[in-house]
């Protein structure tokens, strides 16, 4: 019984030292692309905490909205900043000195 | 399969010697918000300081979260489970959120409602239904696409019948109509973004019902419940059932509508339109893409 | 056995970690996307080890939800993460 | 009870294998050169340690619905494999990522170029 007590432990802090990790990486990258993926991959692994401590109804909507639409929506704007890059328009934050 | 890469020519696999990969390409590009280099950051000392002020805040903030955890009234999941079997669910959380605090989920769904009007306002009315020219430009759609199509084929299918089970077990199980509808949104974005289905402007007028539909269905349940029970939203005994589980489909729906009207703007991507850019962009967005479309049928954008 | 199943489960998650490090260093956008992807197949194995281990159904529930959405990331990246622009990376770089 | 025992046994060589599968791909992900070759370490390895864990996880079951339910979930992932396998590739060649051995790890990259 202790047994599975410590190895559900080492597992949550495996989790906790994960989405620590992922969390400093996704703040500290400057490849906004990078950013995204790493955000995908945090909410998937934020998911894994919410099944730890018992809310599977959060996980659900954490995997869902977090890592599914989310991150669906942001690689749609990353496009569109970078076709508008790839272009020779100026980018909106540029237009006013 | 040799389709993509010989439509495109060797001169676009640009090789770059793998000395210079990892600056080479950075200082070519033009947008700071892309890859930047730390040329927005503020001074050294500036950052060293918020750092040192952002150590006694976590510290305060860890207290505060340590105090927090201490202080739930302990007699709050007794209550639950006693009147649980008023609520007519057998799912705690389902109990709670459209019972017990049925407010409570009818602001959030109007909060979403708030945010796709947002959106919408965002939307510059550009209207080419269709799969766009430039589609394939960008996403080399032409090799991929009995592929692409028997995917969707797979995963939509069971996404909607996944939403639809979630919908129904969120009374006796941790599921429920959010995250049924965001996984329908899901199924809307992959349709999307693969070019079979265009997300509706804000014209639509069904697109309009069924967003209001969640907000709408509760207040109206809401009052309809007022003479039988003297409270809003408070349902009539043996009603509950049936009434949390209609709202949790309209609810569902409505999420997955408001979630896919995000990417109301996905398919006009490709083709960025120098002329809806000189279109003053403060001028009644909304207006503009209920006025007809002046080359409905124009899959090519300028 | 409930430990044995929460033993791979750590496994699996070690596993991640180690994924993450492709995330990271990339070189192309391709890396990082299979390596998200990597998140996505690896969280399905999780959750149904973990699903039997606390004897759970919805946790299974969630790894269905993970398995479609893992779809929809890669399909969105295919359609959207490519961009021609003069700043991206084409070569692979060893890493 | 020896059956139960035997059935034990055989989720933890499966679940065992699977392991090992997943190890596999992670470290194929690592260490092989270029996107393709990780491709393969993904949907290869990866897909067949899942199908090793839904074997071991769906042995534990008590409810056939829930084995079908592991059936399906596996092979949606499997498709998905294959289809994702596809697409990334396919998008990768057209972009222009010269896969090892095209010339690009003999020193230069873009032969075609090259006089």
């Amino acid at each position: 019984m202790t047994d599975v007590v410590t190895t559900g432990l080492l597992l949550d802090g495996l989790i906790a030292l994960l989405l620590a990790g992922l969390a400093f990486r996704l703040l500290r990258t400057r490849d906004l692309f990078e950013a995204i993926m790493l955000f995908v991959a945090y909410g998937l692994t934020l998911a894994l905490a919410w099944i730890r401590v018992g809310a599977p109804d959060i996980a659900l909507a954490e995997a869902a909205l977090g890592a599914g639409v989310t991150g669906a929506l942001f690689l749609n704007a990353w496009h569109r900043l970078a076709v508008r890059a790839g272009s020779d328009d100026r980018l909106p934050m540029e237009a006013d000195p | 399969m040799m389709g993509p890469s010989s439509s495109h020519g060797p001169g676009v696999s640009s090789p770059s010697p793998s000395g210079d990969a990892p600056t080479g390409p950075d200082a070519s590009s033009p947008s700071p918000l892309l890859r930047d280099h730390g040329e927005r950051d503020g001074p050294p000392l500036l950052r060293w300081l918020l750092g040192l002020f952002l150590v006694p805040v976590g510290i305060l903030l860890a207290l505060g979260l340590k105090g927090a955890a201490g202080s739930r009234d302990p007699r709050i999941p007794d209550l639950i489970a006693k009147h649980l079997p008023e609520t007519g669910v057998s799912n705690p959380v389902t109990g709670v959120l459209l019972n017990f605090r049925g407010y409570d989920t009818l602001l959030e769904i109007a909060v979403l409602v708030a945010a796709m009007v947002a959106v919408w306002s965002l939307d510059r009315g550009q209207r080419h239904f269709g799969l766009p020219a430039s589609a394939s430009a960008s996403g080399g759609a032409g090799g991929g696409r009995p592929f692409l199509s028997a995917i969707l084929r797979l995963a939509v299918p069971t996404a909607f019948l996944t939403a639809v089970y979630l919908t129904w077990m969120g009374s006796s199980e941790p599921a429920g109509a959010f995250q049924a509808g965001a996984l329908l949104a899901g199924a809307g974005v992959l349709l999307s973004v693969a070019g079979v289905l265009r997300p509706l402007t804000a014209a639509a007028l069904p697109v309009r019902i069924v967003a209001a539909g969640g907000v709408a269905g509760f207040v109206v349940t809401g009052i309809a419940v007022l003479p039988f029970t003297g409270a809003f939203l408070a349902y009539p005994e043996g009603w509950a059932y049936p009434l949390i589980l209609g709202l949790e489909a309209a609810l569902a729906v409505a999420v997955a509508v408001i979630l896919v009207e995000l990417f109301v703007d996905v398919p006009s991507i490709p083709a960025h339109d120098a002329a809806l850019d000189a279109v003053d962009p403060y001028g009644d967005p909304l207006g503009r893409a209920l006025a007809p479309d002046p080359s409905p049928a124009d899959p090519e954008a300028p | 056995m409930t430990a044995f199943l929460v033993g791979v489960a750590f496994f699996l998650v070690a596993n991640l970690a180690g994924g993450l490090v492709r995330v990271i260093r990339g070189p192309t956008q391709a890396d990082r996307v299979i390596a998200a992807q990597l998140f996505g197949t690896t969280g399905v194995a999780i959750l149904l080890v973990l699903s039997v281990a606390a004897d759970s159904r919805p946790l299974m529930d969630t790894a269905l939800i993970f398995a479609l959405l893992a779809v929809v990331m890669t399909v969105v990246f295919v359609k959207r993460g490519w961009v021609r622009a003069p700043g991206t990376p084409t070569a692979p770089e060893d890493a | 009870m020896t059956l139960e025992l035997v059935v034990d046994g055989l989720t933890v060589l499966f679940l065992l294998t699977g392991c090992f599968f997943f190890l596999a791909g992670t470290v194929g992900l690592l260490r092989f050169p270029d996107v393709y070759c990780r491709l393969h370490a993904l949907t290869k390895a990866d897909s067949l340690g899942l199908g090793f864990v839904v074997a071991g996880v769906a042995l534990q079951l008590r409810s056939w619905h829930e084995v079908l339910l592991l059936g399906i979930l596996w092979f949606l992932v499997l498709s998905a494999a294959a289809t994702i396998c596809y697409l990334v590739a396919s998008e990768a060649l057209a972009q222009g990522v010269d896969p090892v051995g095209s010339g690009a790890s003999q020193g230069q990259s873009g032969t075609e170029e090259a006089p």
